[in-house]
C-alpha cells in the first residue's frame, strides 16, 4: 500500500506550480493596458518556471522508494460542512508528476510559440492571460486530491477553453463555438457533480484515499452508477462520443490553443479521471465496458471525420477525438491498459502538439488558409515545418520508432489481451489513421501547388520553429524514452496497478499485422491524393464522406434531441407563464373590477330602493335571529 | 457579549442619515449622495467592526441580544439579536448598499420628469437598509412583521417613482403581491399569538418562546400555509413569482439590485428562521410540496430566461430559478443543504448585484433599452464592461471557484443526501443555467458591433472609475469567498444546525464511514 | 278586550308606514309615513305598558310624540328647500348621487 | 302611586350638561348677538363649551355610576367614548370654522334658504355673510353623541340618536357649493335615517314588550331569568339593531354613507365620520353587551354576517370610485366592517379592540377630510381623483400626510390602522372566528388597492394642467391636521399607553 509523504523540501512548492501561472493570468487579466508590452513574456516565465519545478519534483520522486511517492500538501481548509470535508489540498503521485510534467512543459513551448504566432493581435496580452489561466486550473486538476478539487479545476479549464476558443469573439462562429463547448461539458458536469455526490454519501468522502481505500466496500450497483457518471463526464471533457460535437467546432480558436488545449491536455482530462478512479472501475465491470464501447466507438467517428474533413485543424481534430478515443477505451481495459492509456495520451500530447503547431506554422504562411485543398507542394517552402511535421506524422500513424508506434501498439495488444474483436477493429482504425494522415500530408506537402493568388508561403520565425523541433524531437524518441529509459509501467504501477495476460499469439505478430494494416492504410492516402490531382473543389463523394464531412451528424442529432426541443419548451413556458400564470392574477382583478361595476348598480341613487334594501336587511336579520335560535 | 447595542445602531444610522439627506436642499444632489454615501459606508463599517466580534462557537442562539417590552399587552417586545444566519445577510445588506448607491450615482438625474427628486431616492435607500437589517436581527416575529411589511414602503415609492415606463404598474403589482402574503401571514401571527396565549396564559411574539411550544400538528399546518404563502411570495416560488419579473424590469437598476438581492431573501431567510422551527411538523408534512414547487421554479425559470427578450426579465427569471434552489436547500432539512442555501443566498445577491450593475450601466449607454436585440459586440469597444458582464453571468451558473458554487454545490449535496432523485433532477439545472447566461453574454457582447450602438448620439463607452469601483468589490468578495468559503460556513453551519434541530426528520448521514477525514 | 291585539295593530300600522315609505313617491307622503310607524311604534308601547302593567311605555309614547314633532320640523324644513330648488317634491327627481 | 324623583349625579353627566347649555346659549347667541360678533362669539361658545366638558371628562376618569334613575350609565366605556367624541368635535370643529381655504368664506352656504343660483344667493355671498346656525347644531349633535353612548334605556337611547341625527340632517344640506347635491344628500340622508329610528323604536316596543322594562339592566336581568325562546325578543332585538347599524352605515344599512359623504359640506363629513360612529359603536356594543349580552349566541352570526357583508361590499364598490369623497363613503363602510369583527367576538378582547379601532379610525378620518378640504381647484374642492394627479409633487407635505392617513386605513404597520386591524384580528380568532378573519385578509388586500390608488395618483403621475392646488389652511385645519398624524403614527408606534387606558375602562356598569 503506497504510504503518504509529508509534502517536505521541493515538495513544499507544490502550491507554487498552481500560484505561479495563477499569478501571472490576475496580472495580465487585471493589470490592464500597462502589462500589454511586457505580459506575454511574464506570462511565459511563469509557465516555465512551473515547468522547472516540475522537473526538479521528478528527480525529487525517484529518489523515493517507489511505494513513498505520493506527496500530499493541505493547503488549506476549504468547504467544511458538518461531515462533509473538502481540503484545498495537492496531492502529487506519480500520475499527476507525468500530468505536470506534459503540461508544464508542453504548456512552456506553446507560450513561446505564441510569441510569434500572436504577435500581431491586439488582445495578445489576454491571450496569455487565459492561456495562463488554463495552465493553472489545469494543474488544480491533476494536483487535486479530492473530487471537489478536482471539479474546480476541471470547470477552470472549461472556462479557459471557452473564453480562448472564443478569443476572436467577433466572428460570431467562434461566439457560438465556444459556448457549445462550454454548454455540453456542463452536460458532462452534471455527471461529475452527481458522481461527486454519489462518492460523498457512499464513501462519506470525497478524498482519493478514502474513497480508493474503501471502494471495494461499496456495492458493485453504487460504483456502476459512479464509474458511468465518471464516464459521463470524461466524455464531455475528451469529446467521447455522445458529447463529442464540441471539439471540431473548438477549431474556431488560435492553433496554440487547439495545440495545448483541445489536443495535448485539456481534452485528456476525462483519461486522467478514468485512470485516476481506477479502483472504481476495477470493481465496476460495467462500467469499464461501458468506457471500452465509447471509446471504440469515438476512434471510429474521429477517425472517419479526419478522414473527410479539407479543413486541416478540423481533420487533426478528427483524429484528436480518435487518439483519445484510444486512450479512453485503453482506460476501460482495466489495470492492463491504465498504463498505456496514460502512455498514448503523454506521447500523443507531444506529437499532437507538434502537429497542431506545424498546422498553425503552414496556416501562418498560407495567411491562416485552413483548407488543404488549397494547400500542396509545400515541403520545399517549409522544410522545418515539413520535416517537424513528418515526425509527428510518422509517430502518429505508429511507425517504429516513432513515439505513437510504442504506446499505440502496447495498446492493441492489450486489446487483444482482452478479446480478438476489439483488438481487430483498434487495427482497423490505426489503418484507418495512417489514411487520413497521409492525406493530410500529401495534400498540405505534395502534390501541385493550389495555393491561393495572394498566397506567398514562407517559413514560420524561429521562436515558431524552435518548439516544433522540440516536439519532433519529441515525437521521435519520447516513447522509447518512456519505455526503456523511464519505463514507465514499473513508475505508473503503485498507481494505478498492471496485470498482464499471457495472450495466444507472440507480440511479434500482432505489431506485423499492424503494421501491415497501417501501410496499407498510407498507401491507399498516397495514391488518392499525392498521385492523384486534388481538386479544388472538394467533389460530391460517397455517403460516409458527406455524412464525415458533418461530423457524422452529431449536431443534427443534438439539435434534433436537445436543442431544439429545449427552445420549443421554453417558448411554450414563456406562453403559459404570461397567458396562464400572468394571466390567472390579471383574471382575478379584472373579476374583481367587473364585480364592482356591477354592484355599484345596485346604489340607484333612489331614496326608495335604498329604504327597500334597509327593509329587506330587516327581514334578513329578523329571520336569521330566528333560525339561528331555532337551529 | 458586547453591551454595546451593535444592531440597534447598525439600524438607526442609516434612518438618520435617511433623515439628513432628505433634509438636505434639492438644490445640492451631489451632496445628498455624498451623505448617503458616507453613511452606507459607516454602516458597512460597524457591520464588518461587529461581524469581527461574533462568536461562531458560541452555544448562544442569538448574539448582540438586546430586548426591551415594546407593547407588553400584547407580549410584544422589542427584540434583536443574530445568529449566523441572520449575521451574513445583514452583512450582505450593508454591502451591497453603499455599492448600490455608488452605482446608481447617475442613475436619478436622467429621469427628472418621472418626478423622483436625487435625494429622495438616496434617502430611501437608507430607509431599506435600516428596515433590510431590522427584518433579519428581529427575533419577535411581530417586530420581524413589521419590519417586512414596512419594508414594502420605501421600496415601492423606489420603483414607482423612479422605475420605467410602466413602473406603477410594476409598483402596485409587487406592492399587492406583497401584501397579499404579508396579510395571509398577520393572520397565521394572530394565530400564533392567541395559541401561544392558551399554552402560556399571556400570548407572546418572543421567537425562543415561540419554538417551545408545542403546537398540535393541524393547527401547525394551518398556521404554517400563511406564513409559506408570504415567504414563498416574497422569494419568490412559483407559481407566485409573476410580480417579479415586471419590478425588476421597471425598476432602476440599483433597486433590483435590493430588491432581488436582498429584500427577497427575507422570504427564504423566513422559511428557515420561522418555518422549520416554529412549525416542524408542518414543514416535514409540507416539505414534498414544497421542494416539488422548488424544482417546478427552478427550471421554470431557467427555461423562460432561455426565452427571454428583456435582459432584466432574464435576470429576474433566473433569479426565480436560483430561488428555488435555495428553497431546496432549505426544505431537504440536511446540514449541507441549509447550510448551502443560506451561503446560495449571500452568492445570489453578489451575483444578482453584479448582474443588474453590469446590465445597468451597459443600458445607461443605451438608452436604457433592456433588449437582446438591441446590443451585440459590446465587447469590441468595452471590453471591461464585457469582462464583468462575463464574470456576473459565470458567477451566477456557479462556476466553481466562485462563492455561488459552493452554494449551489452544498444545496445539490443536501438534497441529494435526502432525496436522491431529487438532487439528481436539480443538477440537470445547472446546464440550462449554463445555456441562458451564455446566450444573453454571446448575444449582447460578442459578434460584431450592433450598428445601433454606434448611431444616433449612442456611444458604447467602457466603464468608467466610478462604474468599476462600484464592481470590484462584488467580484472580489465572490473570489475570494468562493476559494475560502470558511467565514461564511464557520458562523452559518452552527445556526444551520440549531435549525434542524427542531425538525424531527434526522439528519442523514452517509451509508459506511459517516465522518469523512483528510488522509 | 285582550291588548294583544292593539299590537298586532300596531305592527299592522307600522307595516302600512313602511310600505307607503317604500311605494310613495312624493315625500311629504313619505314622511308622513314615516310618522305613521313611529306612532304605530307608540301604539305597540302603550299597549306593552298596558300588559306589562307599569308606567313607561306610556311614557315613552310621550316622548316620542316630542321627537316626532321635532322631526316634522326638520324634515319640512329640509323637504321645502329642495321643494324650492326643484319646483317637485318628488324623491325620485334628486338623483344626482349614485353608483 | 307616589312619584319619588330619581336621585342624579349631577357631576358624573356635567360634560352633557355643559355641552347643553352652550347649545341653548348659542341659539340665543344666535338670536340677538349682532351678525359681526356672531362668529366670534359662537367659536368661543362652542370651544369652551367642548374643552370643559373634555375637562370634566377627565375630573370624572373614575367615576362608574348609574344615575338618573339607572337610565343614564357613566362608566369606564362611556366616558372613553365621551372623552374621544369630544376631543374629535373639538379638532371636527376646527375643520368647520376654516374660512381662509375658501376665499369667500367658509365651507356653508351664506343663506340655506337662499335658492341655490339664485341673484338672492349671489348678493348674501357678496356682502360675505357668513351664517353660523351650523354652531349650535353640532352642540346639539355632540350632546346627543354623549348620550347616545351613555344611554342605559332604550327610550333614552332613541332620544340621544333623534338629538345626534336631526342637527346632522340640517347641516349636511348647508354646502356652499354644489348645493344641489349637497341638498339632496340631505334629503336622503334624513329620511332614511328617520326611518331607520322608526324601526329602532318599534324594536324598543316589541323588547319592552317582552321584558316589561325599558332598562337595559333590567331586561339583561329578565332575559337570564326567564327562559327566553319568546319571539318578540328576537324581531324586537333585530329591529333594534337598525338604528346604530344604520348610523355606523353597515351593509345593508350603508347605502346613504356614500352619497351623504359626497354631498355633505366636507369639514361637517369630516365631523361627524369621526364622531357619530364612535357614539353609534359605543351605543351598540351597550346594547349588545349590556342589555342582550345574556343571548350573545343570537345575535353573534348576525354580526359575523353583516361586518363580512359590510367589508367586501365596501372594499369592492370604492374600487371604482373616481370621487375621493364618495371612496372614503365606501372605505367607512368596509371599516365598519372590520369594526364589526371585533365586536362580534362579543369579549373583552373584543371590546378593547373595537374601542382602539373606532377611534383610531377617528383621527384618521378627520384628518384625511382636513386634506381634502384643502385640495381645491376653481370651482371649490377638487374631489374627482382626476384632479388629484401629482399632487405629491406639487405640495409633498400634505400628500404625505394623506398617505399616512391611507396607509392607517389600509392597515400597515407603525400606524394607527394597523394595531386595530392585529387587535380586532386577535379577538375574531380568540372567539373562534378564524374563517372571518380570513374574509377580513381578502377584504383588506382589496382596500389597500384602492387606498394605494390615491397614493399612485398622487406620486407616480406627473401633474397636467388640472392639477388642483392645496390651499395654504389657518391654524384650525392645521391643528387638526397636525393632531391627526400625530395620532395616527403614536397610536401605531407606541399603542401600549392607549391599551392601558382601555384596559382600564374596558368595564361596563349593569
Amino acid at each position: 500500500m503506497t504510504q503518504i509523504i509529508p509534502a517536505e523540501g521541493i515538495f513544499a512548492l507544490l502550491w507554487v506550480l498552481i500560484a505561479l501561472p495563477a499569478v501571472g493570468a490576475v496580472i495580465l487579466l487585471f493589470g490592464g493596458r500597462r502589462t500589454n508590452s511586457w505580459g506575454p513574456y511574464l506570462a511565459v516565465l511563469t509557465v516555465v518556471g512551473s515547468a522547472v519545478i516540475g522537473v526538479l519534483m521528478l528527480l525529487a520522486l525517484m529518489d523515493q522508494p517507489a511505494e513513498q511517492r505520493t506527496v500530499v500538501q493541505n493547503v488549506y481548509d476549504w468547504v467544511f460542512v458538518g461531515s462533509f470535508q473538502a481540503s484545498f489540498a495537492l496531492q502529487l503521485d506519480q500520475l499527476s508528476m507525468v500530468f505536470v510534467l506534459l503540461i508544464t512543459i508542453v504548456g512552456a513551448l506553446i507560450h513561446i510559440y505564441s510569441l510569434g504566432y500572436m504577435a500581431h493581435d491586439p488582445d495578445r496580452r489576454k491571450f496569455f492571460g487565459y492561456l495562463n489561466l488554463f495552465v493553472a486550473a489545469m494543474l488544480i486538476l491533476v494536483l487535486a486530491n479530492n473530487y471537489l478539487l478536482l471539479y474546480v479545476g476541471w470547470e477552470g479549464v472549461g472556462l479557459a477553453s471557452y473564453l480562448l476558443i472564443g478569443f476572436w469573439q467577433r466572428k460570431p462562429s467562434a461566439a457560438a463555438a465556444a459556448k457549445k463547448a462550454f454548454i455540453i461539458n456542463r452536460v458532462g458536469d452534471v455527471g461529475l457533480s452527481l458522481a461527486i455526490m454519489l462518492i460523498f454519501i457512499t464513501f462519506g468522502s470525497i478524498t482519493f484515499q478514502d474513497v480508493f481505500g474503501q471502494a471495494s466496500e461499496a456495492s458493485e450497483g453504487t460504483l456502476t452508477a459512479i464509474g458511468l457518471l465518471l464516464l459521463l463526464a470524461a466524455a464531455g471533457k475528451s469529446a467521447q462520443f455522445p458529447l463529442q460535437a464540441w471539439l471540431l467546432d473548438a477549431m474556431e480558436g488560435p492553433t496554440p490553443v487547439s495545440a495545448l488545449i483541445h489536443a495535448a491536455t485539456m481534452v485528456t482530462a476525462g483519461v486522467y479521471l478514468i485512470v485516476r478512479s481506477n479502483a472504481i472501475y476495477n470493481a465496476a465491470i460495467w462500467a469499464a465496458t461501458a468506457v471500452v464501447v465509447v471509446g471504440l466507438i469515438t476512434i471510429f467517428m474521429g477517425a472517419i471525420i479526419g478522414s473527410a474533413k479539407d479543413d486541416i485543424k478540423k481533420s487533426l481534430a478528427g483524429s484528436t477525438m480518435s487518439q483519445i478515443g484510444y486512450m479512453v477505451f485503453a482506460a476501460g481495459l482495466g489495470p492492463i491498459g491504465y498504463i498505456f492509456a496514460i502512455f498514448h495520451l503523454l506521447t500523443h500530447g507531444v506529437y499532437k502538439a507538434g502537429l497542431f503547431l506545424g498546422a498553425g506554422s503552414v496556416m501562418h504562411g498560407m495567411n491562416d488558409t485552413v483548407n488543404m485543398r488549397r494547400y500542396g507542394a509545400l515541403k520545399g517552402l517549409m522544410v522545418i515545418t515539413f520535416i517537424t511535421f513528418m515526425a509527428g506524422y510518422l509517430a502518429i500513424i505508429g511507425i517504429p520508432p516513432f513515439a505513437g508506434f510504442w504506446s499505440k501498439d502496447e495498446i492493441i495488444h492489450a486489446a487483444f489481451e482482452r478479446n480478438w474483436i476489439i483488438g481487430a477493429a483498434t487495427i482497423l482504425a490505426a489503418g484507418i489513421t495512417g489514411f487520413y494522415m497521409t492525406r493530410m500530408v500529401a495534400m498540405t506537402f505534395f502534390g501541385k501547388a493550389r495555393w491561393e493568388d495572394d498566397a506567398h508561403p514562407h517559413e514560420s520565425p524561429p521562436v515558431m520553429t524552435i518548439p516544433l523541433i522540440i516536439l519532433a524531437i519529441g515525437s521521435t524518441f519520447l516513447g522509447m524514452a518512456l519505455l526503456f529509459w523511464g519505463n514507465i509501467e514499473t513508475w505508473l504501477e503503485p498507481v494505478t496497478g498492471y496485470e498482464s495476460v499471457p495472450t495466444p499469439l507472440p507480440t511479434a505478430f500482432y505489431i506485423a499485422v499492424t503494421l501491415v494494416v497501417v501501410v496499407i492504410g498510407a498507401v491507399i492516402g498516397w495514391v488518392m491524393y499525392a498521385r492523384k490531382e486534388v481538386p479544388i473543389e472538394a467533389p460530391r463523394g460517397n455517403v460516409l464522406t458527406r455524412a464525415a464531412r458533418q461530423d457524422l451528424y452529431g449536431d443534427a442529432v443534438n439539435n434534433v434531441l436537445v436543442v431544439q426541443p429545449t427552445y420549443r419548451t421554453a417558448e411554450a413556458l414563456t406562453t403559459f407563464d404570461t397567458k396562464a400564470v400572468d394571466g390567472f392574477v390579471g383574471g382575478v382583478t379584472s373579476f374583481v373590477g367587473d364585480l364592482a361595476v356591477r354592484l355599484r348598480r345596485s346604489q340607484t341613487g333612489f331614496v326608495r330602493s335604498y329604504a327597500l334594501s334597509m327593509v329587506g336587511g330587516v327581514f334578513i336579520i329578523v329571520l336569521a335571529l330566528i333560525l339561528v335560535r331555532l337551529s | 457579549m458586547s453591551a454595546f447595542p451593535w444592531l440597534t445602531t447598525l439600524g438607526v444610522l442609516p434612518l438618520l442619515g435617511s433623515i439628513v439627506v432628505a433634509l438636505l436642499p434639492s438644490s445640492k444632489p451631489l451632496l445628498a449622495k455624498q451623505v448617503a454615501l458616507a453613511v452606507s459606508f459607516v454602516v458597512l463599517g460597524g457591520t464588518i467592526a461587529m461581524a469581527l466580534q461574533f462568536n461562531g462557537s458560541s452555544t448562544e442562539p442569538f448574539q448582540f441580544v438586546e430586548s426591551y417590552p415594546w407593547i407588553p399587552a400584547l407580549g410584544i417586545s422589542y427584540s434583536v439579536g443574530v445568529d449566523g444566519i441572520g449575521l451574513v445577510l445583514v452583512a450582505l445588506a450593508a454591502t451591497l448598499v453603499p455599492v448600490t448607491i455608488l452605482a446608481g450615482w447617475r442613475d436619478i438625474e436622467e429621469d427628472q420628469e418621472a418626478g423622483g427628486s436625487v435625494k429622495g431616492y438616496f434617502a430611501l435607500i437608507l430607509v431599506l437598509e435600516a428596515l433590510m437589517i431590522g427584518v433579519f436581527v428581529a427575533t419577535d416575529v411581530f417586530l420581524f412583521y413589521v419590519f417586512f411589511e414596512v419594508m414594502l414602503v420605501p421600496i415601492y415609492f423606489m420603483i414607482g417613482k423612479y422605475g420605467g415606463p410602466q413602473r406603477s404598474y410594476a409598483a402596485v403589482k409587487f406592492l399587492l403581491f406583497s401584501l397579499l402574503g404579508g396579510l395571509f401571514m398577520l393572520a397565521a401571527m394572530v394565530g400564533l399569538y392567541v395559541v401561544s396565549a392558551r399554552q402560556l396564559g399571556t400570548g407572546t411574539f418572543d421567537f425562543l418562546t415561540l419554538v417551545n411550544l408545542d403546537i398540535d400538528p393541524n393547527t401547525q399546518k394551518m398556521l404554517f400555509l400563511g406564513f409559506f404563502f408570504a415567504f414563498a411570495i416574497k422569494a419568490p416560488l412559483w407559481p407566485f413569482h409573476t410580480w417579479l419579473p415586471d419590478a425588476a424590469a421597471q425598476g432602476k437598476p440599483g433597486t433590483s439590485v435590493l430588491l432581488i438581492g436582498v429584500l427577497d431573501k427575507v422570504g427564504t431567510f423566513g422559511m428557515i428562521r420561522y418555518l422549520l422551527p416554529i412549525f416542524p411538523a408542518a414543514s416535514d408534512f409540507y416539505a414534498p410540496v414544497v421542494i416539488g414547487m422548488a424544482l417546478i421554479g427552478i427550471f421554470y425559470g431557467a427555461y423562460i430566461a432561455l426565452n427571454a427578450q428583456d435582459m432584466k426579465r432574464l435576470f429576474a427569471y433566473s433569479s426565480m430559478s436560483h430561488f428555488g434552489f435555495i428553497t431546496l436547500g432549505i426544505f431537504v432539512f440536511t446540514s449541507s443543504g441549509g447550510t448551502g442555501s443560506v451561503v446560495y443566498m449571500v452568492a445570489h445577491g453578489l451575483s444578482t448585484a453584479a448582474l443588474f450593475l453590469t446590465a445597468g450601466f451597459l443600458m445607461s449607454r443605451r438608452r436604457e433599452s433592456a433588449l437582446i436585440s438591441d446590443y451585440g459586440g459590446v465587447n469590441k469597444t468595452a471590453p471591461v464592461l464585457a469582462g464583468f458582464f462575463l464574470f456576473a453571468a459565470l458567477s451566477s451558473l456557479a462556476l466553481p471557484g466562485l462563492v455561488s458554487f459552493v452554494g449551489e454545490f452544498l444545496v445539490l449535496l443536501g438534497a441529494f443526501e435526502r432525496y436522491i432523485w431529487v438532487g439528481a433532477l436539480a443538477t440537470l439545472g445547472i446546464v440550462i443555467t449554463a445555456a441562458y447566461m451564455l446566450r444573453v453574454y454571446q448575444k449582447t457582447m460578442t459578434g460584431p458591433l450592433n450598428p445601433s450602438l454606434d448611431a444616433g448620439g449612442i456611444k458604447m463607452t467602457d466603464l468608467k472609475g466610478r462604474e468599476i469601483t462600484a464592481l470590484v468589490p462584488i467580484a472580489a468578495l465572490s473570489i475570494v469567498l468562493g476559494f475560502y468559503p470558511a467565514p461564511l460556513l464557520n458562523v452559518i453551519n452552527p445556526a444551520v444546525e440549531r435549525t434542524l434541530q427542531f425538525v424531527s426528520v434526522a439528519e442523514v448521514d452517509s451509508s459506511l464511514s459517516s465522518e469523512g477525514s483528510e488522509q | 278586550m285582550n291588548p294583544a291585539n292593539y299590537v298586532l295593530l300596531s305592527a299592522l300600522l307600522f307595516s302600512i308606514g313602511a310600505i307607503g315609505v317604500l311605494v310613495r313617491r312624493n315625500a311629504i307622503i313619505v314622511f308622513m309615513s314615516v310618522e305613521l310607524m313611529l306612532n304605530a311604534a307608540n301604539l305597540a308601547f302603550v299597549s306593552f305598558a298596558r300588559m306589562n302593567g307599569n308606567l313607561d311605555g306610556q311614557v315613552v309614547a310621550f316622548f316620542v310624540m316630542v321627537v316626532a314633532a321635532a322631526e316634522v320640523v326638520v324634515g319640512l324644513a329640509i323637504i321645502v328647500t329642495i321643494f324650492r330648488t326643484r319646483r317637485s317634491a318628488s324623491i325620485d327627481e334628486p338623483n344626482l348621487l349614485k353608483y | 302611586m307616589n312619584f319619588t324623583p330619581p336621585s342624579i349625579d349631577y357631576f358624573a353627566i356635567s360634560p352633557m350638561i355643559v355641552i347643553f347649555a352652550a347649545a341653548v346659549v348659542s341659539v340665543l347667541v344666535e338670536a340677538f348677538a349682532p351678525r359681526s360678533t356672531r362668529r366670534f362669539l359662537q367659536l368661543l361658545l362652542v370651544f369652551g363649551a367642548l374643552i370643559t366638558s373634555l375637562v370634566l371628562i377627565i375630573l370624572n376618569a373614575s367615576t362608574r355610576t348609574l344615575t338618573a334613575g339607572g337610565s343614564v350609565a357613566i362608566d369606564g366605556p362611556a366616558l372613553l367614548f365621551q372623552g374621544s367624541i369630544v376631543i374629535l368635535a373639538i379638532l371636527g370643529v376646527g375643520l368647520m370654522a376654516e374660512r381662509s381655504i375658501d376665499p369667500v368664506g367658509d365651507a356653508f352656504a351664506s343663506r340655506v334658504s337662499a335658492l341655490p343660483g339664485s341673484e338672492e344667493e349671489r348678493q348674501f355671498t357678496q356682502r360675505g355673510y357668513l351664517q353660523t346656525e351650523v354652531w349650535p347644531l353640532t352642540l346639539f349633535a355632540v350632546l346627543g353623541m354623549l348620550l347616545f353612548v351613555s344611554a342605559n334605556d332604550l327610550l333614552l337611547m332613541f332620544v340621544a340618536l333623534e338629538v345626534i341625527s336631526l342637527p346632522l340632517y340640517l347641516m349636511t344640506g348647508m354646502a356652499r357649493r354644489r348645493r344641489l347635491i349637497s341638498q339632496e344628500a340631505a334629503l336622503k340622508y334624513f329620511l332614511l335615517g328617520v326611518f331607520a329610528s322608526a324601526f329602532f323604536l318599534y324594536g324598543a316596543a316589541l323588547v319592552y314588550g317582552y321584558s316589561g322594562s325599558i332598562n337595559f339592566s333590567e331586561i339583561a336581568q329578565t332575559i337570564s331569568s326567564k327562559p327566553s325562546e319568546s319571539i318578540i325578543l328576537l324581531i324586537g332585538i333585530g329591529m333594534l339593531m337598525v338604528g346604530p347599524l344604520f348610523k355606523i352605515g353597515a351593509v345593508p344599512f350603508h347605502q346613504w354613507v356614500p352619497d351623504v359623504y359626497q354631498g355633505a359640506p366636507t369639514p361637517v363629513v369630516g365631523f361627524m365620520a369621526a364622531t357619530v360612529k364612535i357614539a353609534a359603536f359605543g351605543a351598540l356594543l351597550r346594547l349588545l353587551y349590556v342589555a342582550f349580552g345574556g343571548v350573545r349566541w343570537d345575535w353573534e352570526p348576525i354580526i359575523w354576517i353583516v361586518a363580512s357583508a359590510s367589508m367586501i361590499l365596501g372594499s369592492i364598490l370604492a374600487l371604482v370610485q373616481t370621487d375621493i369623497k364618495r371612496l372614503l363613503g365606501y372605505s367607512w363602510i368596509a371599516q365598519a366592517g372590520f369594526i364589526l369583527v371585533g365586536l362580534a367576538a362579543a369579549s373583552p378582547a373584543g371590546l378593547q379592540s373595537t374601542k382602539f379601532y373606532v377611534i383610531s379610525y377617528g383621527f384618521a378620518t378627520v384628518g384625511t377630510f382636513a386634506v381634502v378640504s384643502m385640495v381645491r381647484d376653481s370651482n371649490g374642492e377638487a374631489t374627482n381623483l382626476a384632479a388629484w394627479a401629482g399632487l405629491g409633487r406639487k405640495s409633498p407635505i400634505v400628500a404625505a400626510a394623506l398617505s399616512i392617513f391611507l396607509l392607517g386605513l389600509a392597515g400597515i404597520p407603525l400606524t394607527s390602522g394597523f394595531v386595530s386591524k392585529f387587535l380586532v384580528f386577535v379577538a375574531a380568532v380568540e372567539a373562534g372566528a378564524a374563517w372571518l378573519v380570513i374574509i377580513g385578509v381578502v377584504a383588506s388586500l382589496i382596500a389597500a388597492f384602492f387606498y394605494v390608488r390615491v397614493i399612485v395618483i398622487m406620486f407616480f403621475s406627473k401633474p397636467t394642467e388640472q392639477t388642483a392646488v392645496v390651499a395654504v389652511p389657518s391654524a384650525f385645519t392645521t391643528v387638526a391636521l397636525a393632531a391627526s398624524v400625530a395620532v395616527t403614527v403614536i397610536l401605531g408606534v407606541m399603542p401600549q399607553p392607549v391599551l392601558d387606558l382601555l384596559t382600564n375602562a374596558d368595564v361596563f356598569i349593569r
